[in-house]
Order: structure tokens, then sequence, then C-alpha cells
């Protein structure tokens, strides 16, 4: 097949991006409904895609190499494995969910907003498909702006504190890997005679790093600096207090994505490049930053207790939950790795699912503090119901997606040292209490004066809003149940990252 | 002199002339403004067209004293680019304001003179009469709304310490010469290499380094060299202000180029601790006080102070022996001449109206209000920051790439400036705080610019965005520019 | 000592940090002008002593003193020019009192 | 046969989804779907049930499986969605079915009149399919989801009145310190795919014995851990009162009958595990005779009628607890089945009760009741018999041989202990009764609802329930320790016991057996005796009469030496207040501590940068003072600098 699918589904929402510009902004109707129509039209060509992709090989497939700036052998290479295709395909079923879920809420600015979040789309995809880190690096700052200006424009009270907070500590991270890439393209460049070609391409690179030309030191050094930047975006503790603010003041479909995608961004950029490229650095660094994850784990989790804000509370509990996604990826197990990309999506699909929970309630009564619930199971039951599902996801629930990536995440721990799962377990309790607690505060007991006062506002959810939680329901069910549709994916790319990371693969 | 001489140096020739046209139109047709413009921009396209003739020929002219290289070229092309867009920023800025664009013209085209002649200079006489050729123009540019106590105070601090430096850099120059016994810049290379090769340098030497170290350093608004920069980028009518950020600073690297990568290249591993403080000094400095500004002006002067250091990064990685570091600094100059002058004519817009300030209040709204400017706005402002895939963060890709391929202290430098560089993001994005994230405010301006100032923006918006899809181009031309090759 | 080139450097180079610190220390504009046309003629005093004591950079020495004097004239010019624009604004030559612009 | 396992599970699931979705459109009809299932699950059960014990119908004695898919194949990893049939499940099965079926009936009449009747019935579908997967599964990780989501219904079905702050408050209790226990579950799943690289059930027991044995140590005492949740053991019990804030047909269902046993069917089914590993066996023992004795000791000073089941409940479980840690597996499975019967039984009597009385559950306001609703005192009066230990109701055989056992196997401590409370049961059952059936009435006489019996829907069952509370010892425990049960589950325990070297010697009632049988209930008539006295009896039949003594109550309970135990009792030991403090007080402050940690000193060391940052920029700018001179100076000292520097630098 010759047809440039990838890059079709890249640019398709830029088309989008670019008909919404063109449209006059009196006509919001039109507008919402254009972008809509582009994210679905992505959504459906990754699902093409999907479908087209052929399960068992190793390797990369649909790649388009195109020179762009041949000086420094600098390419447009996209490709995808297991682990990009699923990425790219939860990128484009949340966007598109995301831009539904804002019909209603955005109400100012409507087309400003389609643009940014329709760039945005084009961003994260590039991300997931890049396979040349100059193109990636690229992608990776194009994901910042339009960020930036959906917390920043349409975002809550203290949106302009929280967006700076976030590009500025997403910025120090990233510009920080730019050397180390710029270091390591020169690298590969001196190792081949002071040629250019190639210097930036992943896969040459990468078997660069496996006949182990990459020095030690350098590669301490790079690692640090992609680690860096990917675990800012993760975040992992202690780089993780942008998030609650980000979470806190985004409108509820950009703390879907944020949440949905952008997390992942980090999680995906140190299996892809920051383990394979510096493997050696990788497992110098790999105690302290388990213990890291394992801090996060319960330190995310404790922290969520006391949140007093629901969206705060959500954020935190994915510092918790992600920390399951970096610890999955350096105990350096098959099992543990795919559960971390398991996890990254169902975290994706459920905390994205929590955040437009979040949103029905905030467009009703303009606020998300949890004291001034109570008592919506009787009044919005079946918001309530939707919102027990998701929590109970959250938790951790058996036969619900966030059980299997947790659980693999902890038996490929445990394989590796019992002590880590060992000191993990407790987040079963703890985040269990923070979430029933708050869904206890939220949906059980009388109603609250604040939400008496509210009298009729008070409905429950709508048809759109129920059609922007139904495919997330429905693909938490499925994982649970049929993880293996995801894991038959994984495979191929968790045997390339050990052998790439020099583990020998067991099992 | 003969008329080869004349052929090679015929681009400042017509430049000269188009000056003297412009004079002449204003003076047959008084206080009409469209055919000055006419003239103007019609003569600089005519010395665009000459400069291109010359493209890919190399020669010399006055016995070797200028010679016609892919530089010359490379960076004549970029102040013609310059001096027009100027020009087309100016007029409305200056008609409301009463002030006379056939004088400004007619200045800001001898000032670009200077600036070509610069651009060309082999010898150390040529090369300082052109630097003087190329700023005194630009003191009156600076104080040229001459009723405003701003612009004229701007004008007296930048002509003082302009002066002061430039008697520095000529106490410099003749030590130099006086050592070497020749003012040809390949004949003081000549010399110096011999100089090297015997062993270590006398203190006459040193002094001379220093003394024009300081001199080049002062023009380009280096740390500790730059305090004229704010008062007067701030003092001066914003359409100078956007000359000045560019052209004087661009100017000056290409006297770096000449003098001290051509006529000091021998010193290079002397000079290059020095430049690599300078570099450290002058981003982190620019950064840090540009954070704490509320007037847009005077923050994107210090803007321009920390994009020396980054510029100041390719410089030393050439000296670090990394010679793409030099084709690194062209690329740095014409990325940021676009974004910034683009920058600064957003704010020339806003002060159509006389009487309105360029504090950073005055941008609340911007993007509501007038969307495409907002945009524009945003763009540039972005590419300052150095978000891909626009023309800035090319520029700093290409001068952090050297830095790293030159290694050891370059690549903690690179490190510093990449820590700046998110610093800087922070100021630059609190404009688009204002344009974006607030509303407008009561006194905000209101914004109408003229076709022809509405062109010029969308030759700066294009140009930034065009670097930075294909910066494959540019990075092709400022390679060939880069002469010092082998 | 007397009548060498190291002596005359000596003498050029006092002349131009006198005129340095006289840059410094003034607070009249049109004083620190002077002080500037000191540092340039210290120059060219520096320039003609390479130029009797150095053979083969006697020719160029009148040269390069000739346009360095023309380039100050300039310079001076436009120096003028300016101040006399300021004193208009300010109705003072005293450069210190110019600092509405800082921080 | 085996294709119908799948069935059991999946016609309550079809029940949830149907009555999930459509319930409320269903109005009055709502639990017709529902119960349908159920009453299908138990016909389908029954069956397979049937062919399991009888090794017919495609079963053998070891049992049979069904395979449906792939669960989780990851690499390094994989577990099944299968189930698995063996005489251990069928015995769960019929209890499981049986019990859930009449609760689904009772509940028609008992939930008809409130507004969520159809979200009632599909908690309770959902909690049968999640039993069911629960005993069905065959491999660990399948039992650990069911384990799960039998938790997560016991959290929706407690919580089921939810504006009740108190019923919310104690669901989240139920699903917090069962996911303690979980924690040590799941840990011990990850150590037995870590030691033997499969989680199914039958593959790991057949290669336990290859383990090391400190991990043979860790594996038994972490599946110990879910156990004790699950089964509300000792230092895990403190949920289960407090469940009892659910509607009353759940408490007999889940808290009582099915769920609570799940633990004690996970350490049977482990006893292959267990068998290996004597010193958590002693452990085991040791938790569940303290629960025993602990919980009937509250039992006595309890005057909510449903928290005294409820520490019954606690109590029989240690019981079986004890059982299993004694080595007496099929014991502790007959306990579980005639306590499933006579408990749900004595549940749905109080339910009943509660109905009668318009929803009141103190005790002290009830009284004389025994008229009023004959039938359900009648039940109720056979439940309290049985779990008494009264020859020859189910209680008495199921206990004798718990003791028996435990005699035997040389746990005499645990003998003396078990012995002791069930004297205790007996006492606390019929003051039960006694405060609630005889006696002079204490009802509130201004209730809107006259004291009435509850609709056949509701005494049905418990006339079903009673039959199996009198018979089933005789069915399946008689003569002991050869009966049915015995002969069913031999093929489970058999090895295990065979490995364990205790032989046990054959029952004898005119020996050892006879003594203890004897003892024990000659203890029990004089509990019941003692009871009678102090809380008042009235059979007329057995013309039996005492008037309650409340005053002899209150002085026993002041006596010197009587009075701190009572404290003690009345304050549940002080269980509730120990935990409220080290978990909700100070994990509360080390909660807000941490949060303090992160505002304070992460956040505040990032915003600290950037002010540090703005500062810099501040100070630095002050440099710029406007004044020429000033600049002058600073570049004339720049200069000297660079002399210097290039000085330093020339003669380097």
């Amino acid at each position: 097949m010759n047809l440039p699918i990838l890059s079709l589904i890249t640019f398709t929402p830029l088309v989008g991006a670019l008909a919404v510009a063109a449209l006059p902004s009196r006509y919001p109707h039109l507008i919402r409904r254009t972008a809509l129509a582009f994210s679905l039209l992505a959504w459906v060509m990754s699902l093409v895609l999907l479908a087209a992709y052929a399960f068992g090989p190793t390797g990369f497939q649909f790649v388009e190499a195109h020179n762009w700036i041949p000086t420094f052998g600098i390419r447009y290479k996209v490709g995808i494995d297991g682990l990009s295709i699923l990425m790219v395909v939860l990128t484009t079923t949340l966007s598109w969910i995301s831009i539904l879920a804002s019909f209603g809420p955005i109400k100012d600015r409507v087309k400003g907003y389609m643009i940014s979040f329709l760039v945005l789309e084009v961003g994260m995809i590039g991300v997931f498909l890049a396979l040349d880190l100059f193109l990636f690096y690229i992608y990776w700052e194009i994901v910042l702006v339009p960020m930036y200006l959906i917390i920043g424009i349409w975002g809550g009270s203290n949106r302009i504190y929280a967006t700076m907070k976030f590009v500025l500590y997403t910025l120090v991270g990233s510009l920080l890997m730019l050397v180390a890439i710029l270091a390591t393209a020169f690298a590969y460049q001196v190792g081949h005679g002071g040629s250019w070609v190639g210097a930036f391409d992943f896969q040459l690179l990468q078997q660069f790093a496996a006949s182990g030309q990459f020095g030690d030191a350098f590669q301490n050094l790079a690692f640090l600096a992609l680690f860096l930047a990917f675990a800012i975006k993760v975040p992992m503790f202690p780089f993780h207090t942008w998030l609650p603010d980000a979470h806190t003041e985004a409108p509820t479909a950009g703390s879907v994505i944020l949440a949905g995608v952008l997390l992942k961004l980090g999680a995906y950029g140190l299996i892809r490049f920051a383990v394979p490229l510096y493997p050696h650095a990788a497992h110098t660094f790999a105690g302290p930053i388990i213990v890291l994850s394992v801090i996060a784990i319960v330190y995310g989790a404790i922290v969520s207790i006391v949140q007093p804000d629901l969206k705060r509370l959500i954020a935190y509990s994915s510092v918790s939950h992600m920390g399951f996604v970096t610890l999955g990826i350096f105990v350096f197990s098959a099992t543990a790795l795919q559960g971390a990309i398991l996890q990254m999506i169902s975290h994706g699909l459920i905390t994205g699912g929590l955040f437009l929970l979040v949103g029905v309630i905030y467009e009703r009564t303009h606020d998300r503090t949890i004291a001034k619930m109570g008592g919506l199971a009787a009044t919005m039951p079946v918001w309530a119901t939707v919102f027990g599902f998701f929590i109970l996801a959250s938790a951790g629930l058996p036969g619900l997606s966030g059980f299997v990536g947790e659980f693999l995440v902890f038996v490929g721990s445990f394989g590796i040292s019992p002590l880590i799962a060992v000191a993990t377990i407790i987040v079963m309790v703890l985040a269990a209490t923070y979430l029933l607690w708050m869904f206890q505060r939220v949906a059980f007991g009388t109603m609250s004066d604040f939400l008496k006062g509210l009298g009729g506002h008070l409905t429950d959810m709508t048809g759109t809003e129920a059609v922007t939680l139904l495919p997330l329901g429905f693909l938490i069910v499925v994982l649970g149940l049929f993880p293996s549709l995801v894991l038959d994916l994984l495979r191929a790319p968790a045997q390339a990252f050990l052998a790439a990371a020099g583990v020998a693969v067991g099992g | 002199m003969n008329w080869s001489d004349i052929g090679t140096i015929s681009p400042v020739v017509i430049a000269v002339l188009v000056a003297a046209a412009v004079l002449v139109v204003d003076m047959v047709a008084p206080g009409r403004r469209d055919p000055v413009i006419v003239t103007a921009l019609g003569g600089l396209g005519i010395v665009a067209v000459a400069i291109l003739i010359q493209a890919g020929r190399s020669g010399s002219a006055f016995g070797g004293a200028y010679s016609l290289d892919n530089l010359t070229v490379f960076l004549d092309m970029l102040f013609v680019a310059i001096a027009a867009l100027t020009i087309m920023f100016a007029a409305d800025y200056l008609e409301p304001r009463g002030l006379p664009i056939a004088e400004f013209a007619a200045v800001l085209i001898f000032a670009v003179t200077g600036a070509m002649l610069v651009a060309g200079s082999t010898d150390l006489l040529l090369l300082f009469v052109a630097l003087e050729l190329m700023v005194l123009p630009g003191y009156m540019l600076a104080g040229f709304a001459r009723h405003d106590p701003y612009s004229t105070e701007g004008a007296i601090k930048y002509f003082l310490l302009g002066s002061f430096s430039s008697a520095i850099l000529l106490f410099g120059l003749a030590y130099v010469w006086g050592i070497t016994g020749t003012t040809r810049v390949d004949g003081v290379a000549a010399a110096l290499a011999t100089v090297v090769a015997t062993g270590k340098i006398a203190p006459g030497l040193a002094m001379g380094l220093a003394f024009m170290t300081t001199g080049v350093a002062f023009k380009m608004a280096a740390v500790p060299f730059h305090y004229w920069t704010p008062d007067a980028y701030q003092g001066s009518p914003t359409p100078v202000t956007a000359y000045l950020s560019v052209g004087p600073k661009v100017g000056a690297f290409a006297i770096a180029l000449r003098l001290f990568v051509g006529a000091l290249g021998p010193l290079k591993a002397d000079w290059l601790p020095v430049v690599i403080v300078l570099a450290a000094l002058t981003m982190t400095l620019g950064n840090l006080v540009a954070i704490t500004q509320d007037n847009v002006k005077r923050m994107l002067a210090y803007s321009s102070i920390a994009h020396t250091g980054y510029i100041l990064v390719g410089l030393a990685a050439y000296a670090g022996g990394e010679q793409s570091g030099l084709s690194a600094i062209l690329f740095y100059g014409a990325a940021y001449t676009f974004m910034n002058m683009g920058a600064f004519a957003v704010v020339t817009a806003l002060q159509r109206r006389p009487g309105v300030s360029s504090q950073i209040a005055t941008f609340a709204g911007l993007g509501r209000r007038d969307p495409w400017l907002g945009a524009l706005m945003a763009l540039f402002l972005l590419s300052l920051t150095g978000i891909p895939p626009l023309a800035g963060f090319w520029a700093k890709a290409y001068v952090i790439l050297a830095a790293i391929q030159a290694g050891g202290w370059l690549t903690v430098l690179a490190v510093l400036a990449m820590i700046n560089a998110a610093a800087a993001a922070f100021y630059y994005l609190r404009v688009v705080v204002y344009m974006y994230m607030r509303e407008p405010t009561g006194d905000a301006a209101p914004s109408s610019p003229g076709a022809l100032f509405r062109t010029g923006l969308a030759i700066t918006g294009v140009g930034t965005l065009i670097f930075g899809l294909f910066p494959a181009l540019v990075a092709a031309a400022a390679d060939a520019a880069n002469v010092f090759h082998g | 000592m007397s009548n060498s080139l190291d002596s005359y450097l000596v003498l050029s180079g006092l002349l131009f940090a006198i005129g340095t610190f006289g840059f410094l220390a003034r607070r009249n504009a049109i004083s620190m002008l002077m002080s500037i046309e000191l540092m340039i003629n210290a120059v060219n005093l520096t320039v003609l002593a390479f130029g009797a004591f150095v053979a083969p950079l006697r020719v160029h020495a009148a040269v390069i003193a000739l346009l360095v004097i023309a380039v100050a004239a300039a310079e001076a010019t436009v120096g003028l020019a300016i101040v006399i624009a300021i004193f208009r604004n300010k109705k003072t030559p005293l450069v210190d009192e110019y600092d509405s612009m800082r921080d | 046969m085996t294709f119908l396992i799948p069935l059991i599970p999946l016609l309550p699931l079809a029940g949830f989804a149907i009555t999930g979705l459509l319930g409320r459109e269903m109005g009055k009809q709502s639990h017709k779907v529902a119960v349908w299932a159920v009453v299908a699950s138990w016909l389908v059960a029954m069956l397979v049930a049937f062919g399991a014990l009888s090794h017919t119908l495609g079963f053998d004695a070891a049992g049979a499986g069904i395979k449906l898919w792939d669960w989780i194949p990851a690499t390094g990893f994989h577990a099944d969605m299968g189930f698995f049939v063996d005489p251990l499940t069928a015995c769960l099965l019929i209890v499981v079915t049986t019990i859930g079926m009449l609760v689904h009936i009772y509940s028609i009449g008992y939930m008809a009149h409130d507004e969520g009747k159809w979200r009632f019935f599909a908690y309770l579908n959902l909690f049968m399919f999640s039993m069911l997967m629960l005993i069905l599964a065959d491999n660990f990780l399948l039992v650990f989801a069911g384990w799960e989501l039998v938790g997560l219904c016991s959290y929706l079905l407690i919580g089921f009145w939810f504006p009740r702050r108190s019923a919310a408050e104690a669901a989240k209790k139920a699903f917090l310190v069962n996911r303690v226990g979980d924690m040590g579950f799941a840990l011990g799943i990850m150590a037995i795919w870590t030691q033997l690289g499969t989680l199914n059930m039958q593959a790991v027991f057949a290669k336990f014995a290859g383990v090391p044995h400190e991990w043979q140590i860790a594996i038994a005492l972490l599946i110990l851990c879910g156990a004790i949740g699950k089964s509300a053991q000792f230092p895990l019990h403190v949920w289960l009162p407090d469940a009892m804030e659910g509607p009353t047909p759940v408490s007999a269902l889940i808290h009582a009958a099915t769920m609570v046993n799940a633990g004690v069917y996970l350490i049977a089914r482990c006893n292959p595990i267990f068998g290996t590993v004597p010193e958590v066996m002693v452990i085991v023992a040791a938790i569940g005779i303290f629960t025993a004795i602990m919980a009937a000791s509250i039992a006595f000073t309890q005057t909510d009628i449903k928290r005294v089941l409820a520490y019954s409940t606690l109590s029989q479980l240690g019981y079986m607890f004890a059982s299993l840690g004694v080595g007496a597996w099929t014991a502790a499975i007959f306990h579980l089945m005639s306590h499933g019967f006579f408990k749900g039984l004595l549940f749905l009597g109080s339910g009943s009760v509660i109905h009668a009385v318009d929803g009141e559950q103190d005790m002290r306001k009830m009284g004389g009741l025994a008229r009023k609703i004959p039938i359900t005192y009648v039940t109720m009066l056979i439940g309290s018999v049985a779990i008494a230990g009264v020859p020859p109701l189910a209680g008495f055989f199921s206990k004798d041989e718990i003791l028996g056992g435990a005699f035997k196997n040389g746990f005499l401590w645990v003998w003396a202990i078990g012995f002791v409370v069930a004297g205790m049961t007996a006492f606390y059952m019929f003051r039960l009764m006694g405060m609630t059936f005889w006696g002079q009435s204490r009802v509130d006489p201004e209730k809107e609802h006259p004291t009435h019996e509850s609709p056949p829907t509701m005494t049905r069952p418990l006339i079903l329930l009673a039959i199996p509370a009198i018979f089933l010892g005789l069915l399946i425990g008689f003569p002991p320790e050869s009966g049915l049960l015995h002969q069913w589950l031999a093929p489970v325990f058999e090895a295990t016991i065979t490995a364990s070297g205790r032989t046990e010697a054959a029952y004898s009632f005119f020996g050892i057996d006879g003594v203890l049988a004897i003892g024990t209930t000659a203890l029990v008539a004089v509990a019941i005796v003692m009871a009678w006295r102090l809380f008042g009896v009235n059979m007329p039949a057995l013309g039996l009469h005492a008037e309650p003594r409340p005053d002899r109550v209150r002085e026993l309970s002041e006596r010197q030496g009587l009075a701190e135990l009572y404290r003690g009792s009345s304050h549940k030991w002080w269980f509730d207040d120990l935990n409220n403090l080290l978990f909700v007080v100070w994990g509360g402050k080390l909660a807000a501590a941490v949060f303090w940690f992160d505002r304070t000193v992460i956040d505040g060391t990032v915003n600290g940068i950037g002010t540090v940052t703005t500062g810099a920029g501040m100070r630095l700018r002050q440099v710029q003072t406007g004044r020429v001179q000033n600049y002058a100076l600073g570049i004339a000292l720049g200069l000297i600098a660079m002399a210097v520097g290039y000085i330093l630098i020339a003669v380097r």
C-alpha cells in the first residue's frame, strides 16, 4: 500500500484547523461540527490503520521517509509499531470525544478553541509516529502551544499561573532534551566519519546504540536530559506539581487530553527513545527511578486523600497511576512493560472519563469543591452511576482495564524484586480510600445546601454527555475482559524494548 | 580606483544613490509620502538586484580592502531587507507624529550603506570607517523624534557611549596594526599566525585584543557593555528600535566575522574563553532582566541582549573548532531579523496613534480586538522563544548543534543557553497572556495599519514561518556564505 | 628612554586614559564629547608614533591619522546636533539628569 | 455437561444487565427478571452439583473444568478465564444458589415499597454473579476478581440507602478493610506466579511441594491475609458489624451465608498449600478461635438485633477458621453449609421482625412479639436452637465435628476455647430470643403501622430455610465423620490429610467423641437456661415460662469484676476506636502532612526557583541606573577586566 496513511492521519486535523480558520466566527455551530467532523475522520482513519496493521512481526510498519534538511540528515520519517498505533488510536479517540465534550461548555472564542484543539491533535499524533528524533522533538514542542492556549484562555480563575507553570516546566525539560538529541546525532555523525546521513534516524541510532558505540558518560548525561523531559511530562515525583494546577484550571476537555494523552507522551518517550538509545545509562539509573516511581505511586495516593477539589484529586491520582507506568518501564520485565503500556491506555480512558464526569457537574454547579457536594446519587442517578463506574475502574476493580495494567506491573516487578511490589501494594487501599471517600461525599448523603440552592439546574446527564462517556466505558470493560486485544499488539514492542535495553526476554 | 572596483562595490554605490534620490524626490515634491516610499523601496529593490547579480562571484576592490564573496552577498541582502522593512513600518508611525519620512528613509539607507560596507570590509581601516558610517546615522535615527525627550535622551546615551566604544575599538585596531604592520585582514592573520607559532603573545597585543573585543562587544550589546541598549531602544521611535535591534546588531556580528574570524582567527584559542564568558553573561543577564520588564519595547531590548548571547555561542563554537558555528551565526541573524522586526512592527502598529505607550497593558485583549495582529505577534514571540517549527527554533538549534560539536565547555554553554531559553519563555509568553488571556482595558489602542505596513508584517510573518518550515534553504545560503571554511 | 617608540606609546596611553577619565568624570555632554576627541587623538598619536619608528608603517600612518580625524569630525557633528536637540528638551547639558529611562 | 458451568454465573449477570439497564422502566415488575435469572441459575447449579458430587455428567472425582478464553496472555504472565467444579465447589454452589434464590424471593416482599427496588435486585444479581465466579474460578486471579467484585457488591448493598450517612460510611469501611486483606491476597498471587509460573489452581497444588519452604510460608500467610479480610477475622473483623447498615436480605445473603464464607472456602480450597505449612495452620487456628470468643463476648451486650447476629456470624466464622487450622477441613465446610442456612434464616427472620415493628432494630424496644408474628417466631426459634448446637439440629453436628477435630488433632487449647464459645453462643442467642419474642411488649405503641406478620414472599423463604436448619446435619453429617459430606469431600482433602500424617481415629460415640458431645450439649443446656432466667422465656407448648429480669441483668453488669468485662464487651473491645485513632485521625494527619510537604517543599521549590529568578532580575536591573556616567564606568571596568583576562590568557 503506497497510500501515506500515517501522514494522512497526522495532517487531517491540520486540514480541519485550516478549514475551521476559514469559517467566519459568527457560525459557532458550524465551526464545532467541522472540527468534530475532522477529528472523527482522523479517528476512523486510525481505526482503518489498526485494521490494516500486521500483528505479528517486529519492527515498524507503514514507514514513510522523506528528506527534510539533508544538511543534517534530518528527515520526515514516520512509522508505527504496536505501541505507537495504540497511542495513536487513543489520541484520536480522546480527541473527538474532547471536541464533542466542548460543544456545550465552550461558548466563547469557539473558533480559536477548535483550531487549538485540532493543532494539538496533530502534535500528539506526530509525537507517536515520528521515527526521526528531530521530527519527534518538533512535534513534542508543537503540543505545548495549543495546550498553553487552551488552559490559558479557556481555563479557570487561576489559569495564567497554571498555564505558565505548565509551559515553563515542560520547556526546561524539553530544551535540555534538545541538547541531548543534538549531541546524540552528533555522536552518530562522528561515528560515521562526519556524515550526517541518518544521524537523527531513530532506527539507525538504535542500531548504533546497540553496538555499544555511545560512551557510558555520554549516555548518562544524554539519558538524564531525556529522562528529565519525559519525567516532567509523565509527571514523576518530584516533578509533578504543575499537574494539579494545570488540571484544576484547564477546561474539561483540556483536562481530558492532558490526562489522557499528554502524560502518555512522557511515558512513550521513555519507552521509545530514552531507554533504547541509552541502555547502559537506563540500567545505571533504573534503581533511583524505580524508587521515585514507588514514591510517586504511594505519595500521589496519600496526597489525593486530602484534596478538597475534585479535579485536583484526580490530578494527584494521576501521579499515582502514572507511577505504575514508569515503574513498569524501569523494572525491565516484559510483563511489567506490557502492564505499563496497558496502564497508559486505561489511565487515559479512565481518567479522561473522570474528568468528563467532573465537567458535567461543573457545567451545572460551576464548582468542584467536594465539600459543597452531596447526595448527587439521588438527584443525578445516571451521572452518579457512571461516575461510580469510572471510580471503580480507577480503583483497579478486576474485570476493568485498570486492574490488568496495574496487576501486570505488579507481577512483573514482583518477579524482579518482591520488595517493590510490597512497598507499592498499599496503594490498593489508598486508592480505594481517596476514591470512595470522594464518591461518598459527592454522591451519597443528603443534598447539600449549596446544591439545593441550584434547584432545577441540577439535571441529569444529557445525551451528548453520555455519548462522550459511552465509548470510554465500553473500552474499559472490553480491555478489562479481553486485554489480549492490546497485549497481542505489545508482544513485539516489548521484546524489542528489552532487546534494546539489553535484557534477555523471559517467558 | 577603477571601473572594476566600482562594479564590485556597485550595491553600495547604488544604495548611496538611492538615498540621494530620496532626498531629491522630497525636494521636488515636498511632504509627499508616496513618491518617497516608492523611490526608497524601488531603489532598494534595484540594490537587491545588484547584490543578487553578484551572488556566487568573488572579487575584491580597493586593492583588497573590500572583498566580494558570498558572505558579503548574504549580509548585504539581509541589510537591504532590514532597510526595506523598516521603511514599510516607519511610514505609518512617522506620519501622525509629523516626522519627515524622506529624511528618515535617506538616513536609514545611509546607515545601511555603512553596514553593507562593513560586510565587505577586509581592511581594518575600512572596517572602522564603515562601522562609523553605519552607526552615525543610527545615532541620528535614535534621536529622530527630536521633540520627544525620550528619543533624544536615548540618542545622547547611545551616541556618547557609542563614540566612547568606537574610540576604544580604534585604539585596539591601532595596536594590532602597529604590531602586525598591516591593515589588510589576511595580512594581519598571516602575521598573527607567525606570532602564535613562535609562542606567547605580547602584552601589547593582548591589550589590543582587549580593546577590540570591548569595542565589538559594545556594538553587539553584549554584557557588560550593553548599557546603552535598553535606553536607546526604549527611547527611539519604535520603527527605529526595530532597525536598531537588527541592523547594527547584524553589522556588529559582521565586524566580528571579518575582524575576529578573518583577522584574529589565529588567536581564536585566546579569545575563545572571553567569548564564552561574554556569551554566558549576556544571555543570562538579558533574560533575567527582561523577565522583570513591563514595557514591551524595553523587554524586547533586553531580549535582544539575550539573543546576542545566543549568537555569541555560535562564535564561541567556531573558536572551539567548529566551522559551522559561523553558518549558525548567519542563520541566526537572518531568522532574528524577521521575527524580531515583526515583533517590533506589531508594537509599532499599536503605537500608531501618538501618545500610546508600549506598556504591556496595551496588548491586553489584542487577540480579540485584532485577531490577525495578535496571531502574528504570537507567532513572532513563539519564534523568539524557540518553539518549532518556526525560524527562531532552527536558529537556536543550529547554534546549539555547533556548540555541541565543538564540545568541552561549549556543551556547558549550550546547556546554559537552553536553560536561558526556558526562562525567556516566561516573558515572551507573558505578552501572549496579555493578548489572549486578559480582557482589553479601556485605553487599549485601536490599530488599523495601512496596506504597506501590512505587507511588511506579512513578509516578516511569512519569513518566520518559511524559515521554520524550510530551514534547509536558508541553512544552505548561510553555509555558502560561511567563507571561512578550511 | 626618551625618543623611543615605547615612550610615545606610554604617552598616548596616558592621553587615552586621561580622555577616558574625563569621559567618566565630566557631567557636561560637551565636555564628554571633548574627552572622546582626546581619546581619538591619543589613538592618532599612537598611529603616528608607529609610523615614525617603524619604517614600513610610515606611509600608512599619515593616511590612517587623516581618516581618523575625518571620522572624529563627523562624529562631533552628529554629537553636537544631538546635544542641541536634547538641550532643547531637557534645558540642561548635564547628562546625569537624563535618567528618565532606567532599570 | 461442563458446558453448563458458565451458565451458572452468566444467568445472574444477564439478570443484572437487564435489570440495571431497564429496571427503572419496569416499575413494580422490576424484580421479575432478576429472580427468574437466579432461579434458572439455581437449577443449573443443582444439576452441576449433582454431577460433581456423584461423579456423573462428565465430572470425575477430581472435578472438571472449562476454559472460556485466554484472559491475560501477556509475555511472562498468563491467566485464563476458566471455571472448575469439584465436590468442594459443588457444596458451595448448593449453599450459594439456594440461599441466594431464597433471599431473592424474600426480597420481593421486603423491598416491595422501596423506590430503588430495581437497583437492589440488580445489585443482588451482580453479587450472585460475582460470588459464583469466585467459587467457580479455576485460577487464583479469577478468584481474586470474584473476590473484589463481591466486595464491590457488598459495598453497593451496604450503602444501598446512601442518603443515610452511616450507611455510606459503613459501605466504605467494608470495602477498605476488605482491600487491606486483598492486598495480601494479591501479593500472594504474585508470589505464586513468580514461584510456579502458573495461576491455575490445580496446577499450583500439584507443584506446590517443590516451592522453597520460606516461600510456601509466605504464600500461605498472604492468602490467609485475604481470607481474614473477607471472612472478617481478627484484626480485620471491624467492618462486618457495621455492614448491617444494609438492607436485611443483604445481611443474610452476603454478610452471613455466602460472601463472608469466601475466606473459609479459599483456605479450604488451598488445603494443599496450607497442608505444607503447619506453622501457618496454627496461626489460622489461633486467629479463628480468638475471633470466635471475642465476637461472642461482644454479642453478649449488643442491643441491635442485627448486630448481635453479626457478631454471632463473626464468632461462627471463627469456628470455621479454627476448624481449618486444626486440620478438620470437612468440618469447616460442614459448618459453613449449616451456618449458611441457619444464619441466613436468622437474618431473614430478624428482617421480618424489623419489618413487623416498622424498621425498629433495637431489641430494647421489642419484646413479646411471639404471638404477633408466629411464623417468624417459630422459624427463628429453630434457627436459634440450630446455632446453639442443640441436637439433632444442623449446628450440633457441625460444631461437634469442629470441637472433636480440635481435640483429637491435639489442639486442646482450641477445643477449650471453642467449648466455652459454644456455651456463649447458646446464651446470647437466647438472650436475643428472650428480648425479642418473650416477655412484655416494649414496642412504641404510637408506631404508624401496627405490628404485623410479613407477607408470604417473606415467610415462605423462612420456612424453606428452617428445613435445612433442622435436617441438614442429619442429612449430610450423619453418621458423624463419615456422612454424605465426608464422602463428597474426601477427594478434595484426602491427600492433604494423609500428608499431614494425622491419621484420625474413627468416630466413637462411646469413646472420646461421645464424651465431648455430651459435655458440649450439657454446657449449651446450662447456658440456655441461664439466658431464660435473665431474659425470660415463654413457650407454653413446652411448659416453659419465665419473666425477664432486667434488674438482675443490670446488677450482674455492675458487679465487681464483671463490670469491666461488660464495658469492654459493650464497647466492642475498643477496636473501632483504635482504628479510628490509627487510620482516620493519625492517617488523616499524615496525609495532611504529606500534602503540606507537597505544597510547601516540592511546589515551594518550583515556585522558589521562579521567585529567585525574578528576584535576580530585579537586582540586576538596578544596574541600569539611567546615567551615562555609570554606564561608561561599567564599560571601563569591563574593559579593565577584559584586559586582565587577556593578559592572564596570554601568560598562561
